[in-house]
């Protein structure tokens, strides 16, 4: 389940309409992938791929460095980058950066560098459009038992974490 | 129930709700994960279906075939070139035997060169062969066709097989709420398959005879029309059945969005209808009274209820994922619409677009609507003028 | 045991006087009995007894395409076995439907393992399409699309040897070839092999196709598909999970006899003999006597 | 008539074409010779011949003349004669 | 030379004339006696080229493909559902691959139910997939048309691929007198071919990649239509040519008979047009003015050429050996040349006709023309209502 | 002998990391050197080598389609001879596009004969697509339609035996098998076969597919190549006109561990191993050992 | 070479534009078959198959029995037959009957009971349509050696038997 | 730039893609083990590794960090190590 899908799910699961789909690529494993969400009070009729986001999320901060992850995003929007240090050149003006290590932080929860639940944890606690318990809804219908749990619990610390303040 | 799921996913859950005895698909981009979601299915017992993998889509939809023409409810999944028009004698040769099979296409271009990407080039290529052609403009509509397409293509005046079409990555591969019927309601939907004809030891007959000299073919040819013709009715039919049990109704072969006073509309048939419609409600806000004729039902043509639902609109924006190469109007649906709307001094232009999976935008459908207003059409739109 | 006398295959037909697989639909017919379901690919069977209205088949039938009758197989035998249904699945198939274009959908069939019964008749060239070169056609036999000409002696590849291996290697349950020169053999190998879960495959020399092979007439069908078994050019044989079981054997006679009785191989014989052309097919004749192990020893 | 849906059709028809018309020589048995082992019953392929108390007949509706029970009969009691029609 | 021979024959004088280095086809009625000849030709050392006799049409057009790849002239010949529709997926890759392949096609019907027998569907549907389609009237016409369609297709702002269409039996079985060229005025018209492109280890290009996402797809489509349109301007450079060296020009993409104050005007292809001129003069012997705009090239559409032609003639018959099944027009020629006149007040009508071998009489055409001046159209014409 | 630091195929592919096939890509031109035409079908290779306008071959390359490869390569072969050309003709294709949907191009071409090097890089699905079944997939691997589930222990047919019985059938001049494990016997292999007259195949495993097989990184890529080889599931063979003339043998490991290594298998060992699965595929290892005659003996 | 291309030939040899087609059947060998011929001064182009012929020939007389082989025939028309009795019912009235045993005649001739060039000797004679000098030469572009001749003969042999009479 | 007829490119621009971007781990030789054997040179799917006067060399601009050149080292001598970019 990528991460789009999840935030996608959590968003119905709040009770709104929501749409993700990736930028259909032919790329091999490895090589960088794209995503997008949208979600609206209504039905969302729109098919075009999202050039003006509202916020973006960056799993694999090594990637700024060879695209321009943020280009089209609105003033005001927000920007999450998974990064162990802080520090990106790129980022437009009006754009609120909050960084999260949330490869550490898989790593320590679910033993594993896989970073979508905990990013997602931290999306919705930067952004506000999703609620942590549509979330952990999402993530038990996905997973079973224990990887459920482990799960949950990783999109709760991220959570958290960036109520704190982030980074 | 409204859920979320992939596309893919949904269409792979109407096919096991439709309760199809045999299951033949070859995997192809993008149709694939509705083959292996039904594969899965049949796996874990979900689904008590025969379902063979098989090595080619040639023999995808010849199995189909045979298990029809001995009296099974057969599904069948595919997409593109090396999907539709490598079956593509088989698919002639489906409708000529009168066998109601359902085909989903995740529509795709056709090479060359390679395109795993979306336009609908696939199955308007086949727009001769006899099949109903149905397209979903959303993940919720393309799942709900497939209900219709059995229960019109089974009707004993029909006997005819249908494609489910919907766009390749854009619907197949996206994530959206759904709302998935019970089998409950399905079963009442849709009764068992009562083949009209069968191989049967106990009442013999000969299927796919050939039409001797000229002594038959054409009659044949020509109740096969009818036939067609008479689908038309009976998708309505059946949609409007849909829409009375579930609340969805489809018994038009087009949907009309905005139309009341349009000075310039669009016609267009898929996915590209949603961002036709909030491109329309824009335009409004901004003054040009646009609107949307959306084809449901492509073949059988629609002609008089298009026409309908033009009448008295200047100008005609034909929005084609598609290309007759060398024709005049480029696009294929452009001259049916213009037969349509014959007489009545509207003008209709063609707009090749999205070939390959170019991404449309809204205002690439703003900057269309104004091309139309100058009378410029029958044209590509949105070539990378940097690369040729 | 089924029952010898029932008539399936109606008269009626518009075959040539003469024609072998006619006369094998109905030993066909006989072997399966009436619960039986054929496949038909398109050629010259398929045409000859379905103009419609007119069926000559009494048993349900159907045809689609030339290349695909292994698939449709498949896939009525999938909705009989969904069904509990007990028909067997019969496909009767020319060898141009089966050596060649057929190959696709007959590799599949045979790999998935349908309960069917793939009947190729055998008649050595595309006859309905006017005597093409097939994957079955003899080595130096003249088509008109492999014409014996000033630079060329006829067919320059030998008969593919499509049952054997092939068949096998796929993994059919029974392969056996069969003649019209034996039809009590043929019914009963058809029996067999209808008995037999899985994929099998005979295969039906049904040589006198007079008008493709020409130089004789109608009434020496039989007696032309005899000599094929006794020069050895033609084998009958049985092979159960891929290993032979029977084979019949004969005082083979020389490969002469059998070529000069037809036109197809008269450019071997005229305006002069062509020997080493003619040697060659002896020794495929040979060759095959060796493998299959049929000749009749001095003293048997 | 009504076109079957399919091209299809159910047994019963083929007989309307009397392929009797194409004969030039037409089988006549000798029952003197004739053993009755049922080789031109077998073999016929147009099924033409039967065998019915102890008689070989022939049914010259569909008979096309090929000779084929003629030269298989090894009583040789099947002769192919010029017909007059 | 003025000789009487059989249509297939001819046109396999007219392949060999144009020294293809490799042959390549499946058989398949009518189109037999084409390749069958050339066979003989090889076998027999008149024609020196490598013959290819094939397991399937799939391979037939593929093997074609590479050896145009490799740098050599081809040429195939097939016809109808098994032949065309088998290898469909071929047919499109090469356009797209834009190998300048010549295809000859003996028009056949499409099955179910199977028929051997003449109509134009097998070209007519694959009119979308970047072919240019000439169609001859005669046994003189579809001959000459080959060396025609290798010359256009050669130039190298061209490089597609195109069918020369002839009805299957009407005029492939038909013996009549042709006037076939020698070699030396073949090779002064059709010099020899000099690829742009080929696999050459001494100058590695890749052929057939695939347009990564939706970056080229679209321009790639837009040059295949472009060259395409190109095509148009070669072939009637080339019929020009033809014209001044042997005296039979075909620079017009449609010939007009009897065109000038025509009251009622037939629009046809092929084998077709003949019988259709004898009606004429018939007709115009009783007073009514009738005409024919025969179409000889049907892709690219000559839609100007065919509007200049129509123009002022108040009522115009399409004629047509094909259907689109469920289609408005029901005959796909119809559509595209209402398109041609549009905004002229013409009244097209298409009639469907003379599938499956259907015959075609003189009394049949003066009867559509009382029909088209009913406004009788768009309908089968012909059928045995008896059978029905 | 061709120059084995020559590197024809361009780095900047879009392979995985680790990818099997991308080594066979430069291992294969290596063997054939320069002077070659390279056929491809559609498929991983083709996908992550060509995106226009970067090319990652260095050589003459076309791909026309998925099913076709053979009949394009045979058509190139012919216009090469027609011209007196040298190049030598190497078809390069997936298992799927050889073991199923190529099925009768193939046939075609080798029983025509055509001078062709036909190489399968054999990752045992369709790779490009998702990780389909196709006919080499070996039994009980799981895929995406042969998923193991409730009632299914994931493919339920065993590996097709493609290249030593049914190609040489058609008369195929060289058959051999090979894995990127060996990549000097690749090379070799290669080199040999584009040598021989006719047409040839070889069939290479590269099944560090990690991401269709699962359970692993790329960097294990040989490693599990090597295991295959070693507990007997793969077999590195020879075969001239039909003849074995080599096998590579080794000691024998269980195929536990092999299995154990990958994803697609590891519904056979949880939640609990499912012995008489894995007795099954033992079994077709011992099977294969002695076909092959590939174990060494205790005293060897 | 069917008797129509051999009529067409030897018309177009006379100078005269013709056209020969077979009624396209699916028959096997051994069933009836029927075949087309025009010719005219002027290029045919008409494609229909015939339903008024100024000629018939008819190769096998016992068709007679069971087809309608005069159907169309014109007044003033002429209908040659191949038999070895001249009797038969249906012929249309003011039709020219004309017979002759072309079986014998070959059979004699050629050792073959192949009837075309026989038949199409006579059918020069009966209707004065072809010469027989184009007809032998169409023979002789057609065989070689003395198969042409032979034919050339057993042309020539109907032609006078027809000539002098007829039957 | 022209589109090329056919959908066909001359070789020289796969360079382009610098498949360099999707490495996590890079490889380091220790040329105190290297025993030269050309192993790695042979067998990396990128092409990237090279040996060039006795020195085993890393084009980082395409090494994917795939590690099996590390694996299949017989020496050892190739360690993946965590890159900071
Ligand atoms: C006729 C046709 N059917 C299906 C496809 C979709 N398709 C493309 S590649 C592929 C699988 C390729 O498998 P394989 O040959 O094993 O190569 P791999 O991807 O594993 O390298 C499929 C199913 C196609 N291109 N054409
Ligand atoms: C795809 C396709 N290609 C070609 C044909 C034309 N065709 C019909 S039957 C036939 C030959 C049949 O040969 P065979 O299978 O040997 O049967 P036979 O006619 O000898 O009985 C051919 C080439 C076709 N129907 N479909
Ligand atoms: S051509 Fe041969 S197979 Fe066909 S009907 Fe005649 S004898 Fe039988
Ligand atoms: S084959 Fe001869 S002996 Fe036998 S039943 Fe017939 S006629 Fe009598
Ligand atoms: S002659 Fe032929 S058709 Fe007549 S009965 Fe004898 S075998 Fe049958
Ligand atoms: S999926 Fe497998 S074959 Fe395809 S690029 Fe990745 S490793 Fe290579
Ligand atoms: S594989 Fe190891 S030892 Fe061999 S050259 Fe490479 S680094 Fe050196
Ligand atoms: S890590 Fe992989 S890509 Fe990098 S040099 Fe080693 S083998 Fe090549
Ligand atoms: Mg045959
Ligand atoms: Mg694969």
């Amino acid at each position: 389940m990528t991460a789009a899908e999840l935030i996608a799910t959590a968003a119905f699961k709040s009770g709104v309409y929501s749409q993700a789909f990736p930028a259909f690529g032919v790329e091999r494993r490895g090589a960088p992938v794209q995503a997008f969400v949208r979600f609206s009070d209504e039905k969302v009729r729109l098919r075009s791929q999202i050039y003006e986001p509202d916020y973006i999320v960056v799993q694999d901060s090594s990637l700024i460095a060879d695209v321009d992850v943020f280009s089209g995003l609105k003033a005001g929007g927000i920007a999450l980058v998974n990064t162990e240090n802080g520090n990106f050149e790129g980022v437009p003006e009006g754009v609120k950066l909050i960084t999260i290590d949330a490869t550490s932080l898989a790593l320590e929860i679910l033993g594993l560098p896989i970073t979508n639940t905990t990013l997602m944890g931290a999306f919705a606690a930067a952004t506000g459009e999703i609620e942590l318990e549509s979330l952990e809804e999402a993530l038990r219908e996905r997973f079973s038992g224990s990887l459920a749990e482990k799960n949950i619990a990783a999109a709760r610390r991220a959570y958290e974490l960036v109520k704190e303040g982030g980074q | 129930m409204m859920q979320i799921m992939e596309g893919s996913h949904a269409v792979a859950e109407a096919a096991k709700l439709c309760r199809p005895e045999v299951v033949s698909a070859y995997p192809i981009t993008p149709q694939t994960h509705i083959v292996e979601r039904l594969a899965e299915m049949v796996a874990d017992g979900e689904l008590d279906a025969e379902y063979l993998c098989v090595e080619s889509e040639l023999s995808a939809l010849s199995v189909c075939l045979g298990s029809s023409a001995a009296g099974s409810r057969v599904y069948s999944a595919t997409s593109s070139q090396g999907g539709l028009m490598l079956m593509a004698e088989v698919v002639f040769n489906v409708a000529g035997m009168r066998q109601p099979i359902v085909m989903s296409i995740a529509n795709r271009a056709l090479g060359a060169p390679l395109s795993i990407w979306n336009d609908q080039q696939d199955s308007i290529s086949l727009r001769d062969a006899g099949w109903f052609h149905l397209y979903g403009e959303d993940v919720q509509e393309m799942t709900d066709q497939h209900f219709i397409a059995y229960k019109a293509a089974e009707q004993h005046d029909v006997l005819l097989p249908g494609f489910v079409c919907f766009d390749g990555f854009i619907l197949s591969h996206t994530y959206e709420p759904v709302d998935i019927p019970t089998q409950e309601e399905i079963d009442a939907f849709l009764p068992p398959y009562v083949p009209y004809n069968k191989l049967d030891a106990k009442a013999p007959i000969s299927m796919g005879m050939y039409a001797p000299p000229p002594d038959y073919y054409m009659e044949f040819r020509h109740e096969t029309d009818q036939a067609l013709q008479r689908a038309g009715a009976a998708i309505s039919a059946a949609g409007k059945e849909f829409g009375e049990m579930f609340g969805r109704d489809y018994s038009g072969h087009t949907e009309s969005y905005r139309m009341d006073d349009a000075d310039v509309a669009f016609v267009a048939l898929g996915s590209l209808c949603g961002t036709v419609k909030d491109a329309i409600d824009e335009m409004r806000a901004d003054g040009i009274k646009a609107g949307l004729v959306k084809i449901r039902t492509f073949r059988p043509f629609p002609a008089t209820e298009i026409a309908r639902a033009l009448a008295g609109v200047p100008k005609v924006a034909v929005l084609e994922k598609n290309i007759s190469l060398g024709s005049a109007m480029k696009g294929a649906v452009g001259p049916e619409v213009k037969d349509a709307v014959t007489g009545t001094g509207i003008d209709v232009y063609s707009y090749v677009l999205g070939l390959g999976g170019r991404d449309i935008r809204k205002k690439d459908i703003r900057a269309i609507a104004a091309l139309a207003e100058k009378g410029v059409g029958n044209t590509f739109y949105g070539l990378r003028t940097e690369v040729l | 045991m089924v029952d010898k006398s029932l008539e399936l295959f109606d008269c009626g037909h518009r075959a040539c006087g003469g024609c072998g697989p006619a006369l094998l639909a109905r030993l066909i017919l006989k072997g399966t009995g009436e619960n039986v379901i054929v496949v038909a690919s398109t050629g010259c069977m398929e045409v000859f007894s379905t103009p419609y209205p007119e069926t000559a088949w009494k048993v349900p039938w159907i045809h689609s395409l030339f290349e695909n009758a292994a698939a449709v197989a498949s896939g009525v035998e999938a909705s009989l076995k969904h069904n509990n249904r007990t028909e067997k699945v019969v496909c009767i198939c020319g060898d141009g439907a089966t050596f060649d274009i057929g190959m696709l959908c007959i590799s599949g069939a045979f790999e998935r393992g349908h309960d069917i019964t793939y009947i190729c008749y055998d008649n050595e060239a595309y006859m309905n399409t006017g005597i093409q070169r097939s994957g079955a056609t003899p080595y130096d036999a003249s088509t008109t699309t492999s014409p014996a000409g000033r630079l060329s002696t006829g067919n320059s590849l030998p008969k593919k040897d499509l049952p054997p291996q092939i068949l096998n290697a796929h993994g059919a349950s029974y392969v056996a070839t069969a003649s019209v020169a034996y039809p009590m053999d043929v019914m009963k190998k058809v029996e067999k092999a209808v008995n037999t879960p899985g994929a099998c495959y005979i295969q039906v020399h049904t040589p006198p196709c007079s008008t493709g092979w020409g130089g004789f007439d109608g009434s020496k069908t039989i007696e032309i598909a005899k000599q094929a078994i006794e020069c050895g050019l033609w084998v009958n044989y049985e092979m159960e999970n891929g290993e032979l079981t029977a084979a019949k054997k004969v005082r083979r006679i020389p490969v002469e006899t059998y070529l000069k009785a037809q036109k197809r191989f008269r450019h071997l014989f005229k305006p002069q003999a062509v020997t080493e052309e003619i040697a060659k097919i002896q020794a495929i004749a040979d060759a095959n006597a060796k493998k299959y192990g049929i000749d009749i020893e001095r003293n048997e | 008539m009504a076109l079957r849906i399919g091209c299809a059709a159910a047994p019963g028809r083929a007989q309307d074409n009397k392929t009797g018309s194409w004969r030039v020589f037409m089988p006549v048995v000798d029952m003197e010779k004739c053993i009755l082992c049922g080789t031109c019953v077998l073999i016929c392929p147009e099924t033409a011949v039967s065998d019915k108390d102890g008689q070989i007949l022939f049914d010259l509706d569909f008979c096309k003349g090929c000779g084929v029970c003629a030269r298989e009969c090894r009583a040789e009691a099947i002769t192919m004669i010029q017909e007059e029609k």
